[in-house]
């Protein structure tokens, strides 16, 4: 009785390595799921995260929103961004008559991002009073050193580059 | 506590391994570069033939002192540490963080967060599920599951990518919300991808969980008794498969749980198999969960009005949460700084290593990868 | 004056190289190329068109490589594993009768010689695992002792019992006593010995899901751990070698070698036996390993006792 | 309550938590001689060991022992203070607490008498000062993190 049960059990289990050809027959005749990527590209990438860029004024696409606070710097987590404020302009004529100390510009002198300590948490862009920053597009990115991955995001905005260039300096 | 020179005069590392080799037997090293004990574990097997007499699993590899950098962080920067202690299930790492400070500080979430919270934490534990099959199946030599698993995972990685903005290191919730918002196209394609896993699961079964080679590697082997559970402390997966209906989602509701309708699936197997067989119920559970969660989300904001900076006063907090591979607790003491004073990271899958030790003995080395595997272990986690 | 005999051998074992090397190159490709699809991915496609050069260059790259011999190996045993490995899978195919014609060797008792050279390949394996010093190696050794010697039984079973259907042990006779159509093939006529013939033949070459030498999942890659370069490269071959022998023998015995429904000739044969090489690689790619007791198990449980019982059916067959 | 039968034994203080404020049902601080004996209980009541952990406070070293049940949840923590930084080990009782009671020897040099195989587990052997250890300056009060330890309280409280 026993042996029986066993042999039964046995060809039901020959039945199962039969379904499982079957499966894998008709997975084989079926096309890939796969995309070849330098020669295709996934369709999700508008979600994507690429390293941080500033977002420039509205009426102004050369200057950046930012207002050089600094709390993006105080929020990273892996401290990899340094915002320099610009220094005022000298003093005109006019205002050395009145007496009057220039202002220095709001927007940053230069803001640096070390990419390589970078992890993408997005606490800058959570952080930030003025919504100056958000994650770019540019996540094609590649370099021979470590060099090639310390941007300033203002030289980046401003040079006005197309985002594919790999290079933002 | 021993010095550096009476480890080295006991010329072995671990407990088990203190006497040294036996008549007849052969100590391996099986990892940190064995291709089965999935990244950077280390056991020390003492085995006879293909038997194995001692076994003690080696950890540290993988060690980066999460403990130590809460310490020297804000809470908010924390958040992006616990999406890297489990990169199989991050969003529940990040939820029990998350939950902790909350929980401490007395700001709940707003009601779509909680909805979002638990839709993607339960995507996320789909997703973990389906590598763990998949790298399961790769353990006991099937090569082909592992790739359709990763071909539903990566539809799944889209919706999260566009729910989280990551793919795998999430840190998504933030004090009170979480970082995005769902649009309604997204809503349409989660339904979309509840609908293809659940066409794609009776394939699963068909393929692997029947098949009668797979049944032979899995009957009977590595049983975990209730009470073996209990002396170490098992949950998740692990402890259900011995047939305790332990869940922390019912057993200590948080967030949106309560109201949903969902099983929790057990196995009175005790074996490998039976916990193969409630992570693949569990799968279909999250499915089920997400569906409700999709079809009940309140209209409304992702944030709570809270401080950007979290006021957390001093105390104590234990929060737990469940993830993949069981109860993920976060203890958090504070002293009412902006940085926590203590955190401890409560990780299921320690718990869940440590009994392999008395798991493997007597078992053969092949069933040894089959029981590791069983654990759905992620060293990071354990090592921390 | 150079023997003809002599010459005709000397000139069928050059084309035999070949042709092994040529099958080694293809069914690489094939192999990679049906898992990829399998999987609903191309597989190799980078290299030539649709990757057609890939193992090419693998094996260029093999040969590139430094060939290292582990600290405390025995260099002669270590080395010597990997040539004992593939030679006589080179000598296995003599006797083949591809067509009517077309066989190297003409060998009364050709099968015997199949099966004596094959169990040159179980040494080879033990010295690789034995001679690497390394102690996953020495387990992926002492597995396939184990699992070549007990698998050894049934195969001569089975075979034992299509040379009962026959009489005869001559390839080329075994080939032509069967008939142009499926139904007269020994396949059909002698069902179950196919079946333990093809499990048996899986085990013998050391293919999933009887892959238990070099179990990557359990042994890292058992007894090739060692093994850089070309001396992988050649266990490599000589798996790929073995299944077209395996398969070649399966196609004699038991699916009407050359003969087919129309125009008999090579073709049939070669057709018939890439055919058994698909399926072999399908089942690679489908199903888990199974366990090394299980293993032998399922030898002496199952296919012994059934071998044994289907002797005595054949040889009921017969004298009806 | 479940958590009563812990009151039995010498504590120094009690607490009855709300699970929804702290995530516990109960917290005792235990005299150090007292954790075997409290783990003894708990194992007797069918409770598991979910973690050991350690924290420095002003007053000493602190231990802590979160213990769950699977078919009653509710946390309990059992701590104790020690000045000396050593303890009792529990492996015994729970062998889940051996590796548990090794890391906290790794982050803050805890000794636990009595365990088995007091070695780093996380930490290379040779790892020098134990990283979590605070400063003196840095540590704070018992009281301000346990702010029940003030004052004996009762069950009835709650």
């Amino acid at each position: 009785m026993y042996r029986l049960e066993e042999i039964k059990r046995a060809a039901r289990g020959m039945w199962s390595l039969v379904v499982g050809l079957n499966i894998t027959g008709k997975y084989f005749l079926q096309p890939n799921v796969t995309i070849h990527y330098p020669r295709q590209e996934v369709d999700n990438l508008a979600t994507f995260r690429g390293h941080i860029e500033l977002i420039p004024e509205d009426n102004d696409s050369l200057t950046p929103r930012c207002i050089s606070c600094g709390t993006c710097a105080k929020a990273c987590p892996s401290g990899c961004i340094t915002v320099t404020k610009k220094k005022a302009p000298a003093p005109t004529p006019e205002e050395v008559e009145q007496g009057v100390k220039p202002k220095a510009p709001k927007d940053p002198e230069t803001f640096r991002l070390d990419f390589t300590l970078c992890s993408l948490c997005g606490q800058c862009v959570m952080s930030c009073p003025a919504n100056a920053i958000r994650f770019s597009q540019n996540i094609n990115i590649a370099g021979y050193s470590r060099q090639d991955f310390q941007f300033d995001l203002v030289a980046r905005l401003r040079s006005r580059l197309p985002k594919h260039v790999k290079k933002a300096e | 506590m021993f010095t550096k020179e009476q480890i080295a005069e006991r010329g072995f590392y671990t407990q088990h391994f203190e006497q040294g080799k036996q008549d007849n037997s052969l100590i391996l090293n099986m990892g940190p570069q064995h291709p089965s004990t999935h990244g950077v574990l280390r056991v020390m097997l003492e085995i006879d033939g293909e038997y194995i007499l001692r076994a003690d699993p080696v950890l540290g590899y993988i060690h980066r002192m999460h403990e130590k950098m809460a310490e020297g962080k804000t809470y908010a920067q924390f958040i992006t540490n616990m999406g890297r202690v489990d990169y199989l299930h991050a969003l529940a790492w990040n939820w029990a963080f998350v939950g902790a400070v909350e929980k401490l500080g007395e700001t709940p979430p707003s009601p779509r967060a909680e909805y979002l919270r638990v839709i993607t934490c339960e995507l996320n534990r789909i997703s973990s599920h389906l590598l763990w099959w998949g790298a399961y199946l790769l353990d006991l030599g099937a090569f082909t599951p592992i790739l359709y698993a990763f071909d539903d995972r990566e539809e799944l990685l889209d919706i999260l990518q566009d729910l989280t903005g990551s793919r795998l290191t999430y840190a998504s919730f933030t004090f009170g919300g979480v970082v995005t918002d769902m649009s309604d196209a997204l809503k349409e394609r989660i339904t979309r991808f509840i609908a293809r896993l659940r066409d794609r699961l009776p394939m699963y079964k068909s393929l692997v969980t029947d098949n009668f080679i797979l049944l032979g590697r899995v009957e009977d082997i590595g049983h975990i008794p209730v009470d073996m559970a209990v002396r170490y402390g098992a949950t998740g997966p692990v402890l259900r498969g011995s047939g305790v209906a332990y869940d922390v989602r019912r057993a200590e509701p948080y967030s949106v749980y309560p109201g949903l309708d969902f099983v929790v699936p057990t196995s009175d197997r005790t074996d490998a198999l039976g916990r193969y067989l409630v992570r693949m119920q569990e799968l279909e559970q999250s499915l089920n969960i997400v569906e409700q969660a999709v079809a009940q989300i309140p209209a409304g904001d992702i944030q709570a009005k809270m401080p950007k900076k979290p006021k957390v006063p001093a105390g104590e907090v234990f929060f737990a949460v469940e993830g993949a591979r069981g109860k993920i607790g976060c203890y958090l003491q504070s002293n009412g700084s902006g940085s926590p004073y203590r955190v401890k990271l409560r990780a299921p899958s320690f718990s869940n290593l440590s009994l392999f030790a008395e798991l493997s003995q007597g078992t053969l080395l092949a069933d040894a990868v089959s029981i590791l595997g069983s654990l759905d272990l992620v060293i990071p986690e354990i090592d921390r | 004056m150079i023997d003809p005999q002599l010459l005709r051998i000397l000139v069928a074992l050059v084309g035999i190289l070949v042709f092994v090397a040529l099958n080694a190159l293809a069914l690489v490709y094939a192999e990679r190329k049906i898992a990829g699809h399998v999987q609903r991915r191309p597989g190799p496609y980078e290299v030539g068109p649709h990757g057609i050069l890939q193992p090419l260059v693998d094996g260029l790259k093999l040969m590139g490589k430094q060939l290292t011999t582990p600290k405390d190996a025995d260099p002669v045993i270590f080395w010597l594993a990997p040539i004992m490995c593939f030679m006589p899978v080179a000598l296995c195919m003599l006797p083949i009768p591809f067509g009517p014609n077309l066989v190297a060797l003409k060998l009364d008792l050709g099968i015997v010689l199949i099966l004596a050279f094959a169990g040159f390949g179980v040494l080879s394996l033990c010295l690789a695992g034995w001679g690497s010093n390394n102690k996953w190696s020495l387990l992926g050794a002492a597995r396939s002792v184990a699992q070549n010697v007990a698998y050894e039984i049934p195969l001569l079973l089975s075979v034992l019992s299509v040379a009962f259907m026959t009489g005869s042990l001559d390839l080329a006779t075994i080939s032509a006593g069967q008939g142009a159509l499926p139904w007269q093939w020994n396949a059909l006529l002698n069902p179950l010995g196919f079946i333990i013939y093809f499990i048996c033949a899986l085990a013998e070459t050391n293919r999933a899901p009887f892959d238990l030498p070099e179990a990557e999942s359990e042994l890292t890659a058992g007894f090739h751990t060692e093994y850089s370069g070309m001396g992988f490269g050649l266990f490599f071959m000589a798996e790929y070698a073995n299944m077209v022998v395996v398969c070649s023998v399966a196609t004699v015995l038991f699916l009407g070698g050359w003969n087919g429904p129309f125009a008999p000739g090579w073709w049939w044969f070669l057709l018939k036996m890439y055919a058994l090489i698909f399926l072999i690689i399908q089942i690679r790619w489908t199903y888990p390993r199974v366990r090394f007791d299980q293993l032998l198990n399922l030898c002496w449980r199952w296919l012994v006792p059934l071998a044994l019982v289907n002797l005595v059916y054949v040889t009921i067959i017969v004298k009806l | 309550m479940s958590a009563h039968f812990l009151q039995d034994l010498p504590c120094l203080f009690t607490a009855a938590q709300d699970p929804l404020k702290t995530g516990l049902t109960f917290s005792v601080l235990l005299p150090p001689d007292q954790v075997r004996e409290a783990a003894r209980l708990c194992r007797g009541k069918g409770y598991h060991l979910e973690d050991v952990t350690v924290s420095e406070v002003q007053e000493g070293t602190l231990v802590l022992y979160h213990y769950d049940h699977f078919d009653r949840p509710g946390r309990i923590c059992c701590m104790a203070l020690s000045a000396d930084n050593s303890f009792d080990s529990i492996a015994d009782i729970f062998p889940g607490a051996d590796w548990h009671e090794r890391e906290c020897c790794d982050f803050f040099g805890t000794a636990f008498a009595g365990h088995p195989n007091l070695i780093p587990l996380l930490l290379p052997p040779d790892a020098q000062t134990p990283p979590l250890k605070k400063q003196d300056g840095n540590k704070v009060p018992l009281t301000t993190i346990f702010p029940w330890a003030q004052a004996p309280a009762t069950l009835e409280e709650a």
